[in-house]
């Protein structure tokens, strides 16, 4: 595998990884805090079927995304309402709104643009573009770093941008900022919340709501930046990916963007059987293909990762009086 | 009234099933008939819609896909007097069904060979959606059609996965036909349902170009759609349709090039990505397959490929 | 004790969370342009309006049964079983092997043959996550998401690349040989008298996935193992304490649900398709998840949740014959009903016990919680056991 | 009821008129009205469930009382949340301690009480208060330490601390005393009598009489929702107060007769134990306990207690010798697990019934069983005995005493005393050669507390060896035939209990081996943190 290749799988795994990153990082937000989302699915969805259909009729991808981020904002309302307000089961409701997403998108978009459940084709205005960052055409022939620069670090969609700084974002939130604390601690032990003279309610539901908010963006990613528009069920299980992404990065959010670019990396080799090939000396079967980045995972989780220990608190609802 | 039975794809997946879908709305304008449908959802649902269709006094009953071979060959013999249509089957023994088969590999070939004279870098790539024999029967013929072109081409094919999450994956879609595009594809041919949609965007973006299947897809994005492999479903329904009661049955159809069931869409969008020399090609080929004198070897002869390995 | 009578919590909540979805459902078909008393008309009628609805009603049903007793046995020691839809796969895998390769007799014996073979595979197929689980600590909900994909790209290649007849188009093994078809229900309601459809699916299975209610419930609530496996559940060190080993419940759990979960396979690839095909399980695993959630994993609570799926998937199917309405408004409706039901069901409980609390004005602690001036209390002992006064809501 | 004001004319520091407060069906609080004055330590008692944490939550703005006022001196003051009590000057340390468990000192000291969205500051700004706020007051903790990682005592210091981080004023200390060890107890009482002097206003909570009368300037009896009696400590005694609480005469003193050892039933050499962070825990332990004989293992929680327990129960592993009735335990690997234990005739008390000894969602007959559920009598073939199980719990909660008698009652629904009574009834029952009983009143009222020494004592004359640990001093002295001392995994000197007291007991608990010489506090100070200091296991 020569220089260029590997840059390109890199590029990829980039790629892949964004809305994984962006789906884990919500779901940690979520988790941090004691309250276990696996609507990430869902949420994400919703997010790409309304920025999509938003910036296909507004022609801007901007009112598209804010349409995205508002859509999974609202499942998160219901997420909060379900499991924070009514102490509901959290998977259940997590389970709900995957449903809801996958129903509501398709008899919308039907309803809306009667094209079987997919948005009209964006073009313009209504994509994120990749952007070229200062100097990528000057430097791309510079060797080795070069590429690097022009290749792999420039030309992704803003989102992609916002998607890695929001790790050092969460970091800084969680561990370096009162209300990061307090979260942590909510998720932990939320009584040690209450009797502090901090609501526990709201602190979970602004969890929920960052979680909306980073879901929504990766949502928007997919159908807006990577793609031009919507396709039925086209988060395509990335929001359990990101979910097990979660538990493998052990709820950290340095850990979540290895984890994350590790699931993409897989990705991308699953598309690149030459480059399995080159490097392991033999032909990849189809289907085994197919199953290695899952198989990969269980060797990884298996052999060199220990027990995750998630949050104390979560998945309970907080209940005081019984 | 006639019935429609839609495979699990759903009918608007861009190709098979949308084409069976417009063919019956034609059918519908020009009569002014109505027409039953359903989109399957499971797979206990296909003899239920077949014998609910069948006791409603639905005539004829036209269903789509290899799956409904199966559920056939157990309730078409309990209605006689019902008349079947099954598209994408020809291996049953019924009488009251007619069987229509399509020898896509003969239209992917077709497509190979455009494939081939288009491509610069003498490398194309093949996106098939999950991988079942069909798909690798698409992509069988298309190799076939390359190499017999271009003996020294590379074709790059890629599957998108094993579950049915394959057929709506179009951002996979698009990461393969980046991947293939980086590995020097500059025509990549999709037959991958909604993931499709994923790849001819992403080959529009990137500036090469793409090969829709089953419908015309060159509208999709004019000028960087090459053609697509026609799979008239929708004349094949329409017919059916158009005949009703009268439907002939008991028969097996495999619509080929000659009965023009597969072919290469031209028009206005893919014009000028057409060049004179293609069509001559194209033409020749057609002619050569229709007179037996080129033999695209089916997937499905010894489930193998002799241009391509899966 | 609870504030509400068992009757309102078993039956008054669950009826108005269901009405309550309803009502919601119904806003959304309106919202589509369709009738909504039409539409659910015509699911009622189409799903348990004839033997013919029952019969396809049923059969859904036996699927979400196992599903859902296969998730329900794990939750009960905390082990997230999502991965009942690959070890249906295997079980598919596991009947068609039997009905294929060995000539069976009669279909009992079939039955018995490729149940062992289905539970079998869908055993191995949870018990290597439940083994990384207890050896390695790799989190059972990860790794059974990845045996999911793991299954599929196995069966795909199964049914692809071997068990494809040659030549054949369809990624399906052949089909079964006549002596391992199930009787459905017709065939054995015929006997008895009783006229059942003779083209619904629903066959012996059904009795099967009752018979597993039961031995579920023995196991869970009568045997050593279920209190073993509930006591693990409740409290790891607790159960340490009392000598459990929690390696062992973690791996006996998992092989059981994933044998339950494997189990299904005796009714999709058996008894209905008769035939293994790649898009078998079709997603029941899942649906598991919610139907042993709802039935706060006690079997009758399954059993009951997986019939009401049953219900929407017939009622959905019927509606998607007649009506143009699009088939994700069942998902919708599934969706909704899940909502309600499952986890918006406080927000009816809630407002209900304070309704009941109203007609039943709080007394004093009538038993003090320690010795009392007289300590030969024989009485009270009685009285208390008649009218407790301690909350006494199981939580799951 | 008695005005208690030091002084008349000043507004009471609380006074909380008309409380009641009901969950669900039950009422745990019935009209209670209650004044404290400033600058004075107000002690309440009361059983198991009498109310008393309700009542106090309910003043810290935890729980909403349905009807009653309170006035913060004089003025009456709403406080619908915690939030509420704090400003209003209240402090309170729970019970059970609401401590983030993976957070260090600091940070779990200004959650919730931070300056500004930046934690640097307020960290660096509480590191500064919180030295000064330990100086003053002796209250030692390492500000960096994971509360995961220190001791209760350490915990509680930390809670105080919180409070007082907070500026509050009043201060509520709920069960402070359960489970701190005499040493630490004293500190406590140092620390609250200077917080007096100070002006600051104490309300205490406790089950132990010798706490009310040591410390207290009045005190309340709460009984059954009611709040019965307030009395100025000075005019009250121990048993008129524990007549209040219980409703009957309660006995103060363990009645026991000499003990008559007989043949060795546990003999322990060389035993040592390595956690699983890969710190020895037990450092070469021996001890003998003969049949009819209870021996009493003192010591700081952490010293090594736990784990002598935990190897001895079966469920951890180590290394040395074991006998049991002269036949040797296995230690590790197959045999060594709960359930051999129990076939070899050995029961466990453990020291958290919560924890480990009961489940809490299971109903007590369910309980009954935890641990012997494959003995035969439980069980029918395949399936277990439900009826069999049923009737022998009814048979051994009304033989134990247990309230409520009802065998369908989670455990979680019974109060911590009684809970205890249903672990004891188990274990004791199995009519076992050697019981292991760890902290066996722990947090219980004295009406329990008299019962289950009883029982213990009761055992003891049935010629069985009893091996006891217990951080109440008194506990051990009163219990106990021969006392060991645990220290740092070691054991310190074994004594006759009619031939040693706590002062000398104290010593040992300290490292100190030497007990004849004077030693300065500081000293003994010292080896108390250090021996509290990697206190990680306990509770
Ligand atoms: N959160 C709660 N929800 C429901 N009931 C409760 C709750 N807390 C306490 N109770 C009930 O209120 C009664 C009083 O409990 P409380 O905790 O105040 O007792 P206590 O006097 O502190 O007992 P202890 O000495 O055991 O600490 C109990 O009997 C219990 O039934
Ligand atoms: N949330 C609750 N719901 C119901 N009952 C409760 C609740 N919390 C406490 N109780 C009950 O209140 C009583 C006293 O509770 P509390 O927690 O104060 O005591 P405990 O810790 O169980 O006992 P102890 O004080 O002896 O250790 C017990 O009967 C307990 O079961
Ligand atoms: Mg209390
Ligand atoms: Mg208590």
């Amino acid at each position: 595998m020569d220089y260029i290749t590997l840059i390109q799988l890199l590029d990829s795994t980039v790629r892949l990884a964004t809305p994984l990153l962006l789906a884990c990082l919500a779901g940690l937000f979520s988790e941090r805090a004691g309250v276990f989302d696996i609507g990430l699915e869902g949420k994400m969805l919703a997010a790409a079927f309304f920025s999509a259909a938003v910036a296909s009729l507004t022609g801007s991808v901007w009112l598209g995304l804010a349409a995205g981020i508002a859509s999974s904002l609202a499942l998160s309302a219901v997420h909060g309402l379900a499991s924070i307000t009514f102490r509901g089961n959290q998977l259940i409701s997590g389970v709900a709104i995957n449903f809801l997403a996958a129903g509501m998108t398709v008899l919308i978009a039907q309803d809306w643009f009667a094209q079987g459940g997919r948005t009209p084709s964006l073009f313009g205005g209504a994509r994120f573009e990749p952007i070229t960052l200062p100097f990528a055409e000057a430097v791309a022939d510079v060797p080795f770093i070069g590429p690097f620069y022009e290749e792999l670090i420039s030309g992704h969609s803003i989102l992609v941008y916002a998607a890695f700084l929001a790790v050092p974002l969460t970091w800084w939130i969680l561990f370096r900022t009162r209300f990061g604390l307090r979260l942590r601690a909510v998720g932990e032990n939320p009584a040690a919340v209450d009797t502090a003279g901090v609501s526990v309610v709201g602190l979970r539901y602004a969890a929920v709501a960052i979680a909306g908010l980073l879901c929504g963006v990766a949502g928007a990613y997919l159908s807006t930046a990577l793609q031009a528009g919507f396709v039925k069920d086209m988060s395509a299980g990335r929001g359990f990916i990101a979910l097990a992404a979660l538990i493998f990065a052990k709820w950290r959010p340095w850990y979540a963007l290895w984890a994350t670019l590790l699931f993409g990396l897989f990705g991308a080799l699953e598309t690149r059987p030459d480059v399995i090939q080159s490097v392991i000396g033999i032909k990849v079967q189809g289907q085994l293909l197919g199953a290695l980045p899952y198989l990969m995972t269980v060797v990884i989780l298996a052999g060199f990762v220990g027990k995750a220990i998630p949050p104390r608190a979560g998945g309970e609802p907080y209940v005081k009086e019984r | 009234e006639p019935a429609l039975i839609f495979d699990l794809g759903g009918k608007f997946d861009k190709s098979f099933n949308e084409a069976a879908f417009n063919g019956a709305t034609r059918w519908a304008e020009e009569t002014g008939g109505k027409f039953a449908e359903i989109e399957m959802q499971s797979e206990a649902q296909r003899e239920q819609a077949l014998r609910r269709f069948a006791e409603s006094g639905a005539n004829p009953i036209i269903t789509m896909g290899f799956a409904m071979a199966d559920p056939l060959s157990t309730v078409a013999p309990d209605y006689p007097d019902t008349k079947f249509a099954v598209v994408d089957v020809n291996w049953l023994d019924l009488p009251n069904v007619r069987q229509v088969s399509f020898a896509e590999h003969e239209g992917s070939y077709l497509v190979g060979v455009m494939a081939a004279m288009a491509s610069e870098s003498n490398t194309v790539g093949f996106v098939g959606g999950m991988d079942v024999p069909l798909i690798r029967h698409f992509g069988c013929g298309y190799a076939q059609g390359v190499m017999a072109t271009n003996p020294d081409a590379k074709v790059i094919a890629n599957m998108t996965g094993t579950t049915p999450a394959a057929w709506n994956d179009p951002v996979k879609g698009s990461e393969i036909t980046k991947a293939q595009i980086n590995q020097g594809a500059d025509v990549v041919y999709a037959a991958a349902g909604g993931t499709g949609v994923g790849v001819l965007q992403t080959a529009a973006d990137e500036g090469i170009l793409s090969i829709g299947v089953d419908s015309n897809q060159n509208h999709l994005h004019p000028g960087k759609v090459l053609t697509s492999m026609l799979k008239r479903v929708d004349v094949a329904v329409y017919d059916a349709m158009m005949a009703g009661e009268d439907l002939e049955v008991g028969e097996v159809v495999t619509l080929g090039l000659a009965e023009e069931g597969v072919g290469v869409a031209m028009d206005e969008h893919n014009a000028d990505l057409v060049t004179e020399e293609m069509k001559a090609a194209v033409d020749e080929a057609r002619q050569k397959i229709i007179d037996g004198e080129i033999k695209v070897v089916s997937y499905y002869e010894n489930d193998s490929c002799p241009a391509l390995d899966f | 004790m609870d504030v509400m009578p068992k009757w309102a919590e078993v039956i008054l909540v669950p009826l108005i969370s269901l009405l309550l979805a309803a009502l919601l459902s119904a806003l959304v078909i309106l919202a589509i342009g369709e009738d909504p008393i039409a539409a659910v008309t015509l699911m009622v009628k189409g799903a348990l309006g004839s033997t013919y609805g029952w019969g396809y009603t049923l059969y859904y049903a036996t699927n979400f049964i196992f599903t859902g007793l296969a998730v329900a046995v794990a939750f009960h020691a905390r082990l997230f079983n999502i991965g009942g839809e690959g070890q249906a796969m295997l079980g598919g895998l596991g009947v068609a092997i039997a009905a294929l390769y060995i000539p069976w007799p009669h279909w009992t014996l079939a039955l018995i043959g490729c149940g062992v073979m289905a539970g079998l595979l869908g055993a191995i197929w949870a018990a290597i996550p439940g083994w990384l689980q207890a050896k390695r600590g790799s989190h059972v909900v990860i790794t059974t998401i990845m045996f999911n994909f793991i299954a599929a790209a196995l069966l795909n290649y199964v049914l692809v690349n071997v068990m494809r007849p040659p030549g054949s188009m369809d990624p399906a093994s052949a089909r079964f040989p006549e002596a391992v078809h199930l009787p459905t229900l017709h065939e054995l309601l015929a006997p008895l008298g009783i006229a059942f459809s003779k083209s619904a699916p629903a066959n012996v299975s059904l009795l099967v996935a009752t018979a597993a209610c039961i031995v579920v419930w023995l196991l869970i609530w009568r045997t050593r193992l279920g209190y073993e496996i509930r006591a693990y559940g409740h409290s790891q060190p607790a159960a340490k304490y009392a000598g459990i080993s929690p390696v062992r419940i973690t791996m006996v759990t998992m092989i059981i649900s994933g044998a339950l979960a494997g189990l299904m396979a005796i009714n999709n690839v058996m008894g209905e398709s008769e035939r293994l095909v790649l898009n078998a399980t079709e997603g029941a695993g899942f649906i598991g998840i919610a139907v042993a959630l709802m039935g706060r994993s006690h079997p009758v609570g399954v059993f009951f949740a997986a019939l009401l799926f049953g219900f929407l998937y017939q009622g959905g199917a019927e509606l998607a014959l007649w009506t143009s309405i699009p088939r994700e408004l069942i998902v919708v409706i599934q969706a909704l009903v899940i909502l309600f039901t499952g986890a918006l069901d406080n927000m009816v409980r809630m407002p209900l016990e304070r309704l009941f609390l109203m007609f039943r004005r709080p007394g004093p602690l009538p038993i003090p919680l320690t010795a009392s001036p007289n300590p030969a209390p024989a009485a009270p002992s009685r009285r208390a056991r008649n009218e407790p006064l301690y909350p006494l809501r199981k939580r799951v | 009821m008695t005005d208690t004001a030091p002084a008349t004319g000043t507004a009471p520091a609380i006074e909380l008129k008309g409380i009641s407060k009901a969950f669900g069906p039950v009422q745990a609080n019935k009209d209670i009205s209650i004044r404290v004055m400033p600058g004075t330590i107000h002690g309440i008692i009361g059983e198991n469930g009498a109310g008393k944490s309700t009542l106090m939550s309910i003043l810290y703005g935890f729980y909403k009382a349905d009807a009653g006022e309170i006035f913060i001196s004089g003025k009456k003051t709403e406080i619908p949340d915690s939030q509420a009590a704090i400003s209003a000057g209240i402090g309170m340390v729970f019970q059970h301690f609401k401590l983030v468990e993976n957070f260090t000192v600091l940070e779990n000291i200004i959650l919730g009480a931070e300056d500004g969205r930046l934690l640097k500051p307020s960290l660096s700004k509480a590191r500064k208060t919180l030295i000064s706020l330990s100086e003053d007051y002796g209250l030692n903790v390492d500000p960096d330490a994971l509360v995961q990682d220190i001791g209760v005592g350490m915990q509680q210091r930390l809670e105080i601390l919180k409070a007082l981080y907070r500026q509050a004023d009043i201060l509520i200390l709920d069960e402070p005393t359960g489970v701190l060890t005499p040493a630490e107890a004293d500190q406590l009482f140092r620390i609250l009598g200077r917080l007096r002097s100070e002006g600051k206003t104490i309300i205490l909570i406790t089950h132990k009489l010798r706490e009310i009368m040591e410390i207290t300037d009045t005190v309340s009896v709460m009984r059954r929702g009611k709040m019965t009696a307030t009395v100025k400590t000075a005019e009250t005694s121990p048993p008129e107060l524990a007549e209040l609480m219980v409703g009957r005469k309660v006995l103060l003193r363990v009645n026991k007769k000499p003990a008559t050892p007989g043949d060795v039933i546990l003999d322990v050499k060389g035993l040592r134990v390595v956690d699983d962070k890969g710190v020895e825990r037990l450092r070469g332990i021996d001890l003998q306990i003969r049949a009819g004989e209870v021996l009493g293992l003192a010591g700081v929680a952490g010293n090594g207690q736990s784990e002598l327990l935990e190897v001895l129960g079966g469920y951890a592993d180590g290394t040395g010798s074991v006998t049991l009735n002269g036949t040797p335990l296995d230690l590790s690997g197959k045999k060594s697990d709960g359930q051999s234990r129990r076939a070899r005739g050995v029961a466990h008390v453990p020291e958290d019934r919560q924890r480990e000894g009961l489940i809490m969602d299971f109903q007590a007959w369910e309980n009954n069983v935890f641990g012997y559920h494959h003995d035969d009598r439980f069980n029918s073939g395949l399936l277990m005995d439900h009826a069999a199980i049923r009737a022998d719990a009814e048979d051994k909660m009304e033989r134990f005493d247990v309230r409520p008698p009802d065998p369908t009652l989670a455990a979680k629904n019974f109060s911590g005393g009684n809970q205890q009574k249903i672990v004891l009834a188990r274990e004791i029952e199995r009519n076992p050669d050697l019981l292991l009983i760890g902290q066996p009143t722990r947090g219980v009222d004295i009406g329990a507390i008299e019962f289950i020494h009883e029982q213990i004592i009761a055992l003891r004359d049935q010629g069985k060896a009893i091996l006891l640990v217990s951080v109440e001093l008194e506990e051990i002295l009163a219990l106990s035939d021969r006392i060991a001392v645990m220290f740092d995994g070691q054991i310190m000197g074994e004594r006759a209990a009619d031939q040693t007291d706590e002062k000398e007991l104290g010593l040992l608990m300290a490292g100190i081996t030497d007990t004849e010489n004077e030693h300065s506090v500081a000293e003994v100070e010292a080896n108390l943190a250090r021996a509290g200091g990697d206190a990680s296991k306990e509770v």
